[in-house]
């Protein structure tokens, strides 16, 4: 696959989640997913005070335990050991997903394989493997109130992750709103994309040589927002 | 006689477990809320063709996922590795790199075992539906994707939802931190995850705990799983 | 409504609560209704121990709570205050009925309006008031293993509570399989009634002329059974 | 700045409810786990045309249901006496005697109320499903009685079961024993009963408690409703 050359650097995974920390707001619940998404805790903005869930069952949940510290009785979702903080409470299975389904999780933010020009989001199965792990995701994604993709704007290959539509099985319809990638920031409904956003050095048109889906483009358009 | 649900041993506790059974097991898939002696004890014991139900299939060999440096990790690979389960139902089958297999996985591959995967949110509530007497559910979790095929629909206020029914198993093999003689349980941390949900589902429970205490010594405000859920309770004698 | 005279005398409350509570085995999770069923406690076989349940949110529970010793935080369904005892669980409502809806209750105790010969139960409406109370009534009468109509035989006018068919709304279908009143007591199924055990004094006959719904009498008909 | 969700007054807590609001108020309908002083700034507040959803609509002031001795009950006859409810939704809204009436039979009697009766237990899993996200679920309680009439319903298992709607409100008035500032809540005793479900399934949940505390100073093992579920905690400077 030949590959447009790229205009400027894609963004280090630390910028990409100090630009979704912006979305977050004072007393959000905030579920946060492995990689990328993990990343955004430590940016979050001064004067903003979350909630973190984790479907392990904890909610107010804090950082990772320092190496060795750890408990088996105190893990997130990543099966990674945590700190206690004041504040915490525990819960079995059952309530952590009654709290995701029941829309009480402000923001999630999750990786992607793929996300659709309508906000379908693909995350749990790569036809090549055979078998995948939905975990969490399907939940998640449904049932938040506010989701937010926050992925490498194209995979290893080079191939675009943002799609007219996904070619991998679903996680959820419908359901980002916005996309955050180390390159662009879009805005999605069920009209398509908007892209706001775009990192230093690059042009709409230089977004588009690399998406593989249709875009407007803001007529306020800016390069990535970090404060 | 005051009611009195300990037994002596895990071989006791495990001993009537019949080929073809299905078993819910216990636990988020890390070493806590895992009941390790249980399946220790199982694998031993030596049931066949059976139907395994939990939110992994067994990640924390190639992984470590949740299990703290240095220790070997124990899960249900132990079953699949001894060729003791024809069936998996899960939310979390396989690890999370295709270049770590699991037990499970290279069984799978093998064409050796069956795989029902289901969304972690929908299969702790198909448990709780289980035990708490709902036949079924609807849950917009699922709807419009490959794992929603074959499955009726529905739209209500809006949103496609898809019916799921709810499961119950023969027995629930769970893990926590005490309990009294009558059954009542409690739980550390993050270990209630679906022990609590399953303690419910099943015809018979057995838990396996750290501590069994006498009756009274209790706060009831602090049961998570009230004794009505549970049939046998069996202590750690000593650490794992 | 001119009534046949009574062969001899009805029994007690306590002593139709002391039959009932014969079928209690060791070990059963019980819940007991408001009235007669409430008795029963006081009767428990020697060697049997019982787990209560109470739709309250309480497992366990123990004897009502001497006077003015009462705490408003620990109540059966009721309304009475209950001694604290060692081993009692608290739940809130979801779980208190999930517990009797999923099958955990091995018996339940209900007094009732009227109980037909297929063991459908009536107990929650009387339609000369307009207004009812079900309460708990329908999933405990549709949810326990077991469930005995424990009652008087005929209410103050007189009338069979025993009917061929419930002419009151209906609280269950077909969830009685025993019923003990203050003269007899038959066993229920979908085929009917069948009479095991009567009043001192009482012959089949005399049960029948105050019964309105068919029976068969058993073969091994005795008297009640308190021991 | 902290998450802080204490309010000072009961006044200000319930402020905002509107005319035509639907409200979840908790407790079992006794004195324990019931928002008094909630229901009490609410009929000071004078919002009309309520749905109230509880247990009961006010059984205590004919009967002392779960008061103590000699001290006068106050329940929901206080709202129903001021005129502000339009509906009720309970599955017990009358004395269980006849000849003690309570403010709702008469005001029900006098055609000036509606009211829907649900079972207890479908009552109470109608509000964990609107809290759950579960828009529906089928429960073989009540099929085949009037309280199913004209209800939907299917088979599962050779059970008939019918078809239950999740059930939300704008506004859940609870009761809980403590409160920390990001509105962890815990119970006690019997008083967990409606209030926990109800915590879950309003837009806001405004919680009355005897005491707040400081965040941490309540022991996560024994947090009955995690803050998530909570919006407004308030607690009573004296005794009623």
């Amino acid at each position: 696959m030949s590959m447009p050359q790229d205009p400027a650097p894609r963004l280090e995974r630390d910028i990409l989640a100090m630009r979704v920390a912006r979305e977050f707001n004072d007393g959000d619940v905030v579920n946060l997913g492995i990689g990328i998404p993990t990343l955004c805790s430590d940016f979050v903005p001064p004067g903003v005070q979350l909630l973190y869930h984790s479907e392990s069952g904890v909610l107010n949940c804090g950082p990772l335990a320092a190496d060795g510290q750890g408990n088996v009785d105190l893990i997130n979702a990543g099966g990674q050991f945590l700190e206690p903080v004041p504040g915490m409470s525990f819960f079995d299975s059952a309530e952590a997903f009654a709290m995701i389904r029941g829309g009480h999780i402000d923001v999630t933010v999750l990786g992607s394989l793929q996300v659709s020009a309508t906000g379908d989001m693909a995350n749990w199965f790569l036809p090549s493997r055979g078998v995948g792990n939905v975990g969490g995701a399907m939940d998640l994604a449904g049932g938040a109130k506010k989701v937010i993709a926050a992925m490498e704007h194209n995979d290893r290959t080079g191939a675009s992750k943002i799609v007219q539509e996904c070619s991998y099985p679903l996680t959820s319809q419908g359901c980002v709103s916005l996309i955050v990638t180390d390159i662009a920031v879009f805005n999605v409904d069920e009209n398509g994309l908007e892209l706001i956003e775009v990192a230093p050095g690059w042009a709409p048109e230089n977004i588009s040589a690399v998406t593989d889906a249709q875009f407007e483009v803001a007529h306020d358009i800016k390069e990535f927002e970090l404060l | 006689m005051p009611i009195d649900k300990s037994v002596s041993t895990f071989e006791e506790a495990v001993s009537d477990i019949p080929d073809g059974a299905s078993i819910m097991i216990g636990g988020f898939g890390g070493a806590g809320g895992m009941p390790h002696r249980l399946m220790l004890a199982l694998v031993a014991q030596g049931a066949r063709e059976l139907t395994i139900i939990g939110n992994t299939a067994g990640i924390a060999a190639p992984t470590g996922f949740g299990w703290p440096e240095g220790e070997t990790p124990i899960d249900h690979a132990i079953l699949i590795e001894n060729g003791q389960v024809a069936k998996v139902i899960a939310s979390f089958p396989v690890s999370g790199s295709v270049s770590r297999q699991n037990a499970f996985e290279q069984a799978f591959n093998r064409g050796e075992i069956e795989l029902e995967v289901v969304p972690q949110g929908t299969l702790a509530e198909r448990i709780r539906a289980g035990g708490a007497g709902i036949p079924a559910f609807y849950t917009p979790t699922a709807a419009g994707t490959d794992l929603a095929k074959g499955q009726e629909s529905r739209v209500f206020d809006g949103r496609e939802s898809v019916l799921e029914l709810g499961m119950r198993a023969d027995f629930a093999l769970i893990r926590a931190h005490k309990a009294d003689r009558v059954g009542n349980l409690i739980y550390s941390g993050t270990s209630r995850s679906f022990n609590m949900p399953m303690a419910t589902a099943a015809d018979v429970t057995i838990a396996e705990v750290d501590e069994i205490v006498e009756t009274g010594d209790i706060d009831p405000e602090r049961v998570n799983t009230p004794g009505i859920y549970v049939n046998r309770v069996v202590a750690r004698a000593t650490d794992r």
